[in-house]
């Protein structure tokens, strides 16, 4: 394979009236990931697309987008496993508001992760050295910190398609990250916080989620941890 | 946490308990003897038997719960905003229809 | 828009946001951080391999201390750190960490539940406390999550395109809404800059693609003098072909290097150490090995490489310790580290110099900070120790957090800072007005490739006079072909290459930096390697390089070193 | 901004996931079999206020082949909806959340068994009309 086309969504809201694709023909080359064929049209062909990218390495999330039927990071997935025939469709992350072409307004995702209260909570005195943790306790959380907030998920759930209320997997995974930490003492506090309509309730047990992770993070499970947790004190069986 | 979870535990509950309910409804009147008309006196007197009194009164409020507690769900996937109001107009459309078909029990219960 | 605050900080990485929170904690209210990326995707965010502390947790570094800690780091810098410096932030290390673990921050663990620990590269004892292989992302988290939980505002996606300072005093800066076009100036008491290194200076980084050196550049052109901006680091093991890093954790769980000989060549080099030899010298012995023949792939396009080979850990231990290095392998090279050897090539890994300051961030401009990457302070010297980059973002942000709160608390705003701030939004309006609508044929993103191939292979891994020389012209004359270059795209939303052609100025003017100072020091000292002056010269060169930005060009003058417990010596591993 | 813009790109079916399948499905089979329900209380009830004989005839009148296939569509919906719904109980309660794709073809493969065996009693009715009264 010599050219692919590159289909890329477009929408200037300074300019455009309505957004399109546009066809572009990149150059291939052996191991050319998807961000590399836009940043190659950035430079090379149109000065004026837009897309986020940064750590081209998988870590940092900025460059999370839905290319040829997946929710997928732009650095991590090769145009060759992203070829429909000779053709790569990018497009935003879908059922967010474009900003300008592959950029989507994030501020709901961020805004709902902090409605989580994302930080340890933990209102003892502070001992002079590390407070322990056995690694088996680690481990209970050792998936979910591999989160990098790149909104694959919060993109990918159909509760949340027409409906940025909802928390989110992203937020519910960071809820439960700290709701299984043993040196966490708000457990209640995270439980009201997320058993709620807009929060575990809005889990439909659909997996898209799961599907888009890039970090294989099972947030179905995270969620369903919450939920049982709060089934279980709701009906007396643990207290906190 | 209150009313989201209640809804949701109960939701579980009734569909597990429906499982059973449907099957034995379904069973009795589709594929016990196919080849039957269904009528009146057939009905009332299944109903003789107290656990069927228990699966089609189940059948009716359970089946209402978890069919429109599940509409309230989809509602408030997609319309976040008509959540509240759909939550009411369901409830009342439960329990008018729950009333209007208890009657058709208390029909054939009484008929002789 | 004009905004207006006590505290500003530029940079949402690690050092930017704890000086936003020790700011916050000692009483200033009105703390913002200004950031390029939300915070969370700040290149802190890709350090791997851990963070170091005396914290004699490991069963083999029972009577590891700070002194230890420091005598490692200074040896590791090639004696060129500032000695009251590495003191600081030897003593400074295990309260940060167990600040972090406070803060919740997801360490690894031994079995009695204390903070687990490896061995890293030029120190003496295992002392690298780490979160698997993504301790810079387990920190980076901790630390937003900490800013979220006190509420410190974030403009996030506004890119800083000057620092103005007036007479001497930093008051404002000019920064750009990169969503909406919108430029807008924001007036300050005290301004930190925390905007990390410039990789991407040069070819074969393994830097985020934004790691351009704008605040370096910004501080730079204000009048802030950078130093030691000649000592450039190059990590012994990125991963072939794509440069990611391959963490230096992968060689402290006991990976080997081998050439094409199937040899384990560090013997010749470090042979006590062996792999674990401090960064700059097992870059040089792959560099070494590959340049005389014993190299994969020699003469190949993409370069030669040696094998990282980590098969005989095993798969438990590198899914339990280094799961990212594996991931990274199978998703961006295709193979798996469990059974094939990884391909490794020295490539571009961080910048040891930076704005000059003290160990309070304090720069020659009052008002100004710095903290992180960008900051020279100088505890790295000539070559920075794996686990000590994320160390210096802590301790060192910290630091400067505390000092500009007590500065705002001391004093009123600048004086007169409105007229000033005005007048540079208006130079900065004209300047982009100039790139889009001046006649230029030049095209920014050819001159960016021409600067970092000749940064890499003029001012690289090995260097020397006829090859430097060379380098200088060739960057003093991508400045002047600078001058031509256009932005093609005139949008105002998200427009992303007016900002690459901004970004480009800056990196033009640090590479001279760079060049002159490397070309001027003649010896050589931890990541600095000349072939032409194969000897540390500590009579003539132990002292920092100190570039001061004229219009014409690059000033450079000295400075000394600071030299308190350990006299220089021979540097052997 | 002038208007605002989303894409819906991942909403084309040729897309979906296993998981979105399930939850399409279950959705559908769901609302059907509530609509249903709603109608077969109203018609119940309506009929049995004729009495024994009003609620013959108005059955009688009913009944059709027509009727048969009506209700073979209910029994599709019944039989995915309810086994789909035996997993979606079981991963709540944390079961099977890391084997969501092999329990997804276990119920799909569940439901067409059943519905296989389940459909000859349909033919049968739908073959023994005109259908007799027992009593």
């Amino acid at each position: 394979m010599e050219n692919f086309k590159l289909k890329v969504f477009r929408y200037d809201p300074e300019t455009d009236a309505e957004p399109r694709y546009e066809e572009f023909t990149v150059t291939y080359r052996e191991g050319m990931t998807v961000l590399e064929a836009l940043l190659s049209v950035l430079e090379k062909q149109d000065s004026s697309l837009a897309f986020r990218y940064s750590c081209r390495e998988a870590i940092c999330g900025s460059c999370a987008m839905y290319i040829s039927g997946a929710y997928v990071l732009a650095c991590r997935v090769q145009v060759k496993d992203a070829l429909e025939g000779d053709t790569v469709t990018v497009s935003p992350l879908p059922h967010m508001k474009v900003v300008k072409d592959l950029v989507v307004d994030m501020s709901k995702f961020w805004e709902n992760y902090e409605r989580v209260k994302p930080w340890i909570i933990n209102d003892g005195p502070a001992p002079e050295r590390e407070r322990r943790q056995s690694p088996a306790d680690r481990a209970k959380y050792n998936k979910e910190i591999d989160c990098i907030l790149c909104g694959g998920c919060f993109a990918a759930c159909p509760s949340g398609a027409n409906n940025e209320e909802y928390l989110g997997a992203h937020a519910l995974v960071w809820a439960n990250r700290f709701f299984v930490d043993s040196r966490d003492t708000a457990k209640k506090e995270r439980l009201e916080l997320t058993a709620t309509e807009y929060g575990v309730f809005r889990c439909h047990t659909v997996f898209n989620c799961v599907e888009a992770c890039p970090k294989h993070i099972n947030q179905t499970e995270a969620i369903q941890n919450l939920k049982k947790a709060a089934m279980a004190y709701r009906l007396g069986l643990t207290k906190y | 946490m209150k009313g989201s979870l209640w809804a949701w535990i109960i939701q579980r509950i009734s569909a597990v308990l429906l499982l059973v309910f449907v099957a034995v409804h379904f069973g009795i009147m589709h594929f016990v003897d196919p080849t039957v008309e269904i009528t009146f006196i057939d009905s009332s007197l299944r109903l003789k038997n107290t656990l069927y009194v228990i699966v089609d009164s189940g059948l009716l409020t359970l089946g209402l719960f978890h069919g429109l507690n599940g509409i309230r769900a989809i509602i408030n996937d997609y319309w976040p905003r008509a959540g509240r109001t759909a939550s009411y107009v369901l409830t009342v459309i439960g329990i008018v229809a729950c009333g209007w078909g208890s009657t058709a029990l208390f029909h054939f219960l009484n008929a002789k | 828009m004009q905004l207006n605050h006590q505290v500003v900080i530029v940079g949402g990485g690690l050092a930017g946001l704890r000086a936003a929170i020790a700011a916050h904690d000692s009483g200033v209210s009105d703390v913002v951080i200004i950031s390029q990326l939300p915070p969370v995707r700040s290149h802190s965010v890709a350090a791997a391999g851990g963070i170091n502390g005396s914290l004699a947790n490991h069963p083999n570094s029972k009577d590891d201390n700070w002194e230890k800690h420091m005598f490692d780091t200074v040896k590791g810098s090639d004696f060129l750190a500032d000695q009251d410096a590495a003191e600081v932030m030897a003593k400074e290390a295990v309260p940060r960490i167990i600040e972090m673990e406070h803060w919740g921050c997801p360490f690894s663990r031994n079995d009695d539940g204390t903070i687990a620990q490896r061995p890293f590269g030029g120190a003496g004892y295992p002392r690298t406390c780490y979160a698997s292989d993504k301790t810079g992302h387990a920190l980076l988290h901790t630390m937003y999550q900490q800013t979220r939980k006190r509420g410190i505002k974030v403009l996030q996606e506004y890119v800083v395109l000057e620092l103005v300072v007036r007479d001497g005093r930093a008051i404002g800066l000019v920064a750009l809404n990169f969503l909406t076009g919108e430029l807008i100036t924001v007036k300050a008491q005290a301004i930190l800059f925390a905007t990390g290194g410039a990789g991407k200076i040069y070819a074969h980084s393994t830097n985020n693609l934004l790691n351009t050196g704008l605040g370096i550049a910004l501080a730079y052109h204000a009048g802030v003098p950078i130093k030691d901006m000649e000592f450039i680091q190059f990590h012994p093991t990125g991963l072939w072909g794509t440069n990611i890093l391959m963490t230096e954790g992968c060689r402290g769980e006991g990976g080997y290097l081998v050439n094409n000989l199937g040899e384990r060549f560090m013997v010749k080099y470090a042979p006590k150490a062996m792999e674990l030899g401090p960064r700059d010298i097992v870059a040089r012995s792959i560099q070494t090995e590959i340049n005389e023949g014993r190299g994969f792939n020699q003469g190949g396009p993409g370069g030669g490489y040696v094998h990282l080979d980590l098969r005989h850990l095993g798969e438990a231990k590198i899914d339990e310790r280094l799961p990212e290095v594996r991931e990274i392998c199978l998703n961006f090279a295709g193979l798996d580290p469990v059974t094939t050897p990884i391909p490794v090539q020295p490539s571009q890994h961080y910048t040891m110099g930076g704005i000059d300051c003290n160990v309070n961030g304090e720069t020659k401009v009052t008002g100004f900070y710095a903290a992180g990457e960008c900051a020279c302070v100088s505890v790295h010297g000539a070559n920075r120790l794996g686990g000590n980059s994320l160390l210096d973002t802590i301790v060192f942000g910290k630091l400067a957090g505390d000092r500009m709160a007590a500065f705002v608390a001391g004093g009123s705003g600048p004086a007169n800072a409105d007229a000033a701030l005005a007048e540079a939004l208006t130079n900065i309006k004209h300047q982009i007005t100039a790139l889009q609508n001046g006649a230029g044929t030049e095209d920014g993103p050819s001159l960016r490739v021409e600067l970092q191939q000749t940064m890499f292979h003029h001012i690289g891994v090995f260097r020397d006079e006829t090859l430097m020389t060379d380098g200088l012209a060739k960057v003093r004359r991508l400045r002047e072909r600078y001058k031509q270059v256009k932005v093609r795209h005139t949008g105002k939303v998200y427009n992303m290459d007016l900002l690459q052609q901004l970004e480009l100025k800056g990196m033009i003017d640090v590479a001279e930096a760079i060049a002159a100072g490397a070309l001027a020091r003649k010896e050589s000292r931890g990541s600095h390697a000349r072939r032409d002056f194969t000897e540390r010269d500590d009579v003539n060169f132990l002292r920092h390089t100190i570039a001061s930005y004229t219009p014409a060009g690059v000033k450079l003058d000295y400075s000394p070193v600071a030299i308190t417990r350990f006299q220089p010596e021979a540097r052997k591993y | 901004m002038k208007r605002e813009v989303r894409v819906y790109a991942d909403l084309k079916p040729r897309y979906f996931r296993t998981g979105m399948w399930s939850h399409l499905l279950h959705r559908l089979s769901g609302v059907a079999i509530t609509l249903f329900l709603l109608l077969h209380i109203w018609e119940i009830t309506s009929v049995t206020r004729g009495g024994s004989a009003g609620f013959d005839r108005t059955m009688g009148s009913l009944a059709s082949k027509v009727f048969v296939i009506g209700e073979w569509f209910l029994f599709l919906a019944l039989t995915f909806h309810g086994i789909n719904g035996v997993r979606l109980v079981l991963h709540d309660l944390g079961w099977g959340v890391r084997k969501q794709k092999a329990l997804f073809w276990t119920v799909f493969g569940l439901s067409a068994a059943l519905i296989t065996v389940g459909s000859y009693f349909f033919v049968m009715r739908f073959l023994a009309y005109p259908w007799v009264k027992a009593h």
